[in-house]
């Protein structure tokens, strides 16, 4: 793979698909169902359904989904906040991601963390903190620890462009390269950070330009296009796996909807949005697969309403869901049988 | 006079700053064209332009570390860390920069800077949008700590500390922000760094505290007030250094002490009031110093009912009272 | 029975542990062919080869978050801070991640690492080389902050700190790695993580220190002794959790305390210790707890007069008592 | 100047000096200078003169004492622990610069902080900590208020190569990029951070391959090359002046001795040094100069002399100061005239 590669058009010229009809479908199903989950959860949101805020991802499925679709569960995945395309790929349950966004006792942090922080150990998904590319530093010790036991597994690690400007980013990413670890990193570069235009975060247009600084490939794409990340992102990952290094793959996409529900977003140019609706990755996905006879209207009909049933069984499962006890609060500080007298000493 | 919400009084204090004094700037995420995440800087990049209401890119150790540089050249710059819970990335700019380099000079440089930190919980915030984290830093000699509870102080404190030739950190409870308003004067005034505030006079118990506990306190100490025990309610207001006589006179008279902290309780700041207390107060004490705090976890588990049983508040602060009371 | 120096005790431990568990590695700056700026990891990397003995980049964040990851992946990290003093750096990775992650994934997932730290002054190291910084991490719960005095100790506690499934913080006085030594076993040992031990007994008054201030309170024991004030000595060996009650039965047998810290006074984990001492063994007090500790400046400064003015020493320890004695 | 343009040729190229005599005099003189008082602070410390330990720089001259003499005296620089050529060059007195070797208070950090951290707000030299990487962060924040204000001075910033693997590091570089920062970063690439060969470091051979992915040229030239040094840090110093932005010019140098003097620095190969010693870049500049009929033997047994003395009065200054007085570690915490009760009172 060439190093900073700019806007790849492999994918384009290829005539044939890189995958099966069957992967093809499985992939559309994925998307699909990322971007109706993250559509029912804004709407749940503002039903007042769900606590806290909400970070959707509406627009950036792709950049998700398909590298976690490409993965092994046995592959580590580092994520950020707006990462439920991975989620939904590796198999979170929807009623447990439900009912993490409703704070419920039923969901994988047990209603400690955040909202839209998905991760869980049975997973290889690390919990994302909120604290911006901390994750792209843990996964990268992920890494580490394949290729210290000799694991063919590599890390998978997301962040924003504006993640990139952060201290520990470029710690992770220089010694990814110094050790040559198996990991890919996906910057989902979608212009923005909350309010911030990249052009304030860094002064040059391409972040994949970066990782030459880290000594491996990194390559800027149209993150919209489901089958150039496809391409991009299994070649890289065939990489790491067999020993040649990370790639940053940087995915130029959009954030449809506000930094969280509760902004709107009034600082963007108005005409920017609607430009990007019609780079939606989804339809042009639908439609490349439809034109290669993958997929037909009836395979989406049954996969939204099994999308649909799911969702609502999800729903009813959180919704019903119990709160935590408000003692709770003092379970998973350490290790279970470790310390309790210290962290339980409190109800006394 | 007129009534302000305890983040217009931010607001003011930065826009009049910075129209008095060329050298004051402001930087940080978000806090330009949006004017912050909470609307503290909303307006002044109109006002100032963008060059001294500056939106940085996503990396606190710039925004505290430029700081440090910029005010050794003779500015006043005031960065802003938008979540006390991200302070962390820029620690290492705050404790071995802002506070040393003016004892590692020899005295030869200045760091007159306000770091402007929004923390605190109470508003669903979770993990990572809740912490305050200020322990830390009143354990770093060098730093001025500031953490108001009212849009009096709040204004006339972080006047002074731009005003200041220290490096002070200068926490915002984000609770506070729209729910605690007060009437202010029109003119310009300051109020003195170091210095506590009685909040409310009392005879039985002293109850210290700052930011969003002092409300809890006075809470509490109305409704205890109605059973016959008259708290005498002290606002730090500056955690470092600290205000000893104020604390140690108060405690003289009442002789029994509550310390009350948002925070996990150990290693926190009670623990360093309640220590001044007994060094030095002792022989007045009738009762043990007690801390109301939070629970020994990470700061703020997001659930509701999490939330409430962590967070300390008047009903705990009243129990306090009553069981020091009762000894 | 074998007599070892402080920093030799570290190595085996670490050697050790390397040879029973596959899954243990080291990581940091200097560490490998170097074999550590201090030498405590002498010999590891062509025992164990560099990818169990990881030279790093200049990166503390890295060196952190990176033990994270593969603590979360089943390994058991080993990083390294090459000195105290730049842990700021690494801070997020500690706070936000290593002691969160537990908690924040509902208990999915283990951080078993431990963070050796090199830390402490009377060794001249001016600003940049003394520092300790352990009360923050007392101030962060879901950490557990070991702080060992003897060589003894030290092997156990940092065996222990391997094996534990939390992630822990282990501090290492750069002043002891030579100056002090022990007979320790041939045979695996390890010491507990969170218990406190009395390591002088005495009826007068009580003694609560840590790493090398255990020293210095045992020297002013000594000489104490011989003008008949029997001191008791604690030496905590973990800092959080805390083991109050060996601390508490000690305070309610002599009635009298003193809290040794080498670091700046205000906002230590002395406070914190007189804090739980006042509060729960209040009526057994007879006489104010005392602080020995560094005064409020950064630490330390450079020159001898200042180092030596600045530093706790038994001196200072022996007048703290004979003061606790008289009053 | 071309973005990381690698081993620029332009200086060995030109025939006639880019400096009148008289400045490429000066130039040697505080080459010289820099050497001579190195090697005597080596001296002093191994005769146990010096409190603490010792950083020589001895062999890295060039990269320090040049940008230097190109600066102005409002231009602030960053130092970091091996910079002694930029206070020599810059003016701060042998005799301060030796007190506070010797943790004297009539040093310039009057005993407080730790050897060769060499710097005052007078001469505009950033005191430094040691740790490294700061002053990059610092120093930028310098050139921030300088194009706040408006002026058209610039900021100097030093760095080892290992600082650059450094979060900090980054953050720094990245915003002086976005904002086009008037101010030239030095990168003293000695190929050793202590211990550490710079291939451990990082996976690129040319750090100046960094500057891309902030956005601003990067260039890599001998370190050892005073001429070299003097055309290219001349012409970024030009572009950061008149609001072009930062150039990060990476000096290809060495460290003549261990990390400090109590390092034997025996995990270098054997040979390294001896190939580095033949490129001394004051002999060199000698023969430049003298070729050039620049500099006369008897400029420089003047120069010599008058170092010599001056050397000795500084060292007879220092040796007498007298050390701080206990008391003095209270000094300087806050700004004069406040909270002085809170840091006196320890004296009660
Ligand atoms: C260390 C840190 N600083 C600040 C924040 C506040 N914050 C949350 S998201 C965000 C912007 C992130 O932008 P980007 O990395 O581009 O991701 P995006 O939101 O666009 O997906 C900021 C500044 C944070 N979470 N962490
Ligand atoms: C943040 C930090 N981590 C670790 C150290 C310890 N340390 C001092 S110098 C050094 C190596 C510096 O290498 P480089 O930047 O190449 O500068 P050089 O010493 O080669 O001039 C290290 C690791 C430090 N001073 N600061
Ligand atoms: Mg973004
Ligand atoms: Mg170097």
């Amino acid at each position: 793979m060439p190093v900073n590669t700019k806007i790849a058009s492999k994918a384009k010229e290829k005539l044939s698909a890189p995958f099966s009809a069957e992967e093809g479908k499985k992939l559309y199903y994925y998307l699909l169902k990322t971007r109706t989950v993250d559509e029912a959860n804004r709407k749940f949101f503002r039903q007042g359904k769900l606590l806290g805020t909400y970070f959707s991802a509406v627009g950036q499925e792709a950049t998700t989904v398909v590298p976690t679709f490409l993965s092994r569960p046995t592959d580590a995945i580092g994520p950020s906040h707006r990462e439920i395309g991975c989620s939904i790929t590796r198999g979170i349950p929807l009623k447990n991601m439900l009912a993490h966004l409703m704070a419920k006792r039923t969901g994988m942090d047990k209603g400690k963390c955040h909202p839209c922080h998905y991760g869980g150990s049975e997973y290889r998904i690390i919990t994302p903190a909120s604290t911006m590319a901390a994750q792209t530093v843990v996964v990268t010790g992920c890494a580490l620890a394949f290729k210290i036991r000799g694991e063919d597994n590599i890390g998978l690690g997301f962040f924003g462009e504006g993640a990139t400007a952060q201290a520990g980013w470029h710690e992770a990413m220089n010694f990814a390269g110094v050790q040559k670890l198996p990991i890919v990193y996906i910057c989902q570069n979608n212009l923005w950070a909350e309010s911030v235009p990249a052009r304030l975060q860094a002064a040059i247009t391409d972040y994949s330009d970066r990782a030459k600084a880290y000594g491996f490939p990194g390559i800027t794409i149209d993150g919209n296009d489901v089958v150039q990340v496809y391409v991009t992102v299994k070649e890289a990952i065939a990489r790491a796996r067999c020993g040649e290094g990370p790639t940053m793959v940087e995915c130029k996409t959009y954030r449809w909807y506000g930094h969280s529900e509760i902004d709107p977003a009034d600082y963007r140019p108005k005409d920017e949005l609607e430009g990007w609706k019609k780079k939606d990755p989804i339809p042009r996905f639908e439609k490349y697969l439809m034109d290669q006879v993958m997929l037909t209207p009836a395979d989406k009909t049954k996969m939204v309403a099994d999308i649909e049933k799911e969702l609502e069984e999800a729903f009813e499962f959180a919704d019903k869901s119990p709160l935590p006890a408000p003692e709770e609060a003092l379970e998973d500080v350490y290790a279970p049988g470790t310390f309790e007298d210290w962290v339980k000493g409190w109800l006394k | 006079m007129r009534t302000v919400t305890f983040i217009e009084a931010i607001t003011e204090a930065m826009k009049e700053e910075m129209e008095r004094d060329e050298r004051v700037y402001v930087i940080g995420e978000d806090i330009g064209i949006y004017g912050g995440v909470f609307k503290a800087t909303r307006g002044l990049q109109s006002l100032f332009g963008p060059m001294r209401v500056i939106d940085s890119p996503l990396s606190e150790n710039l925004i505290v570390g430029s700081s440090v540089g910029a005010a050794a050249m003779g500015l006043r710059p005031v960065p802003e860390i938008q979540f006390s819970d991200f302070i962390t990335p820029g620690m290492d700019q705050i404790i071995q920069q802002a506070a040393k380099l003016r004892y590692r000079s020899g005295g030869s440089f200045s760091v007159p800077l306000v770091i402007r930190v929004c923390c605190g919980g109470e508003v669903g915030g979770g993990l990572y949008h809740s912490q305050i984290n200020e322990a830390w830093f009143v354990h770093c000699p060098g730093l001025v700590v500031i953490a108001p509870a009212f849009p009096y102080d709040a204004k006339g404190l972080l006047k002074a500390a731009i005003r200041d030739e220290n490096p002070c950190i200068y926490f915002e409870h984000k609770k506070l922000y729209r729910s605690i308003k007060q009437e202010i004067p029109d003119t310009d005034f300051t109020v003195p760094l170091g210095k506590a505030e009685i909040k409310r006079k009392g005879k039985d118990v002293t109850i210290v505290a700052y930011m969003l506990m002092v409300h809890k306190s006075l809470e509490a100490a109305e409704k205890l007030a109605k059973e016959g025990i008259e708290c005498e309610v002290i606002d730090m207001r500056t955690l470092l250094p600290i205000d000893k006589e104020t604390i140690l006179e108060s405690v003289k008279k009442t002789g029994r002490a509550i310390i009350v902290q948002e925070a996990p309780k150990t290693g926190g700041v009670a623990g360093e009031l309640s220590a001044i207390i007994t060094e030095e107060a002792f022989e007045y004490l009738d009762a043990p110093i007690k801390r109301v705090t939070a629970p020994d976890t990470p700061p703020i588990p997001f659930s509701p009912p999490m939330e409430h049983f962590w967070l300390p508040n008047a009903d705990k602060i009243i129990k306090a009272v009553k069981e020091t009371m009762a000894y």
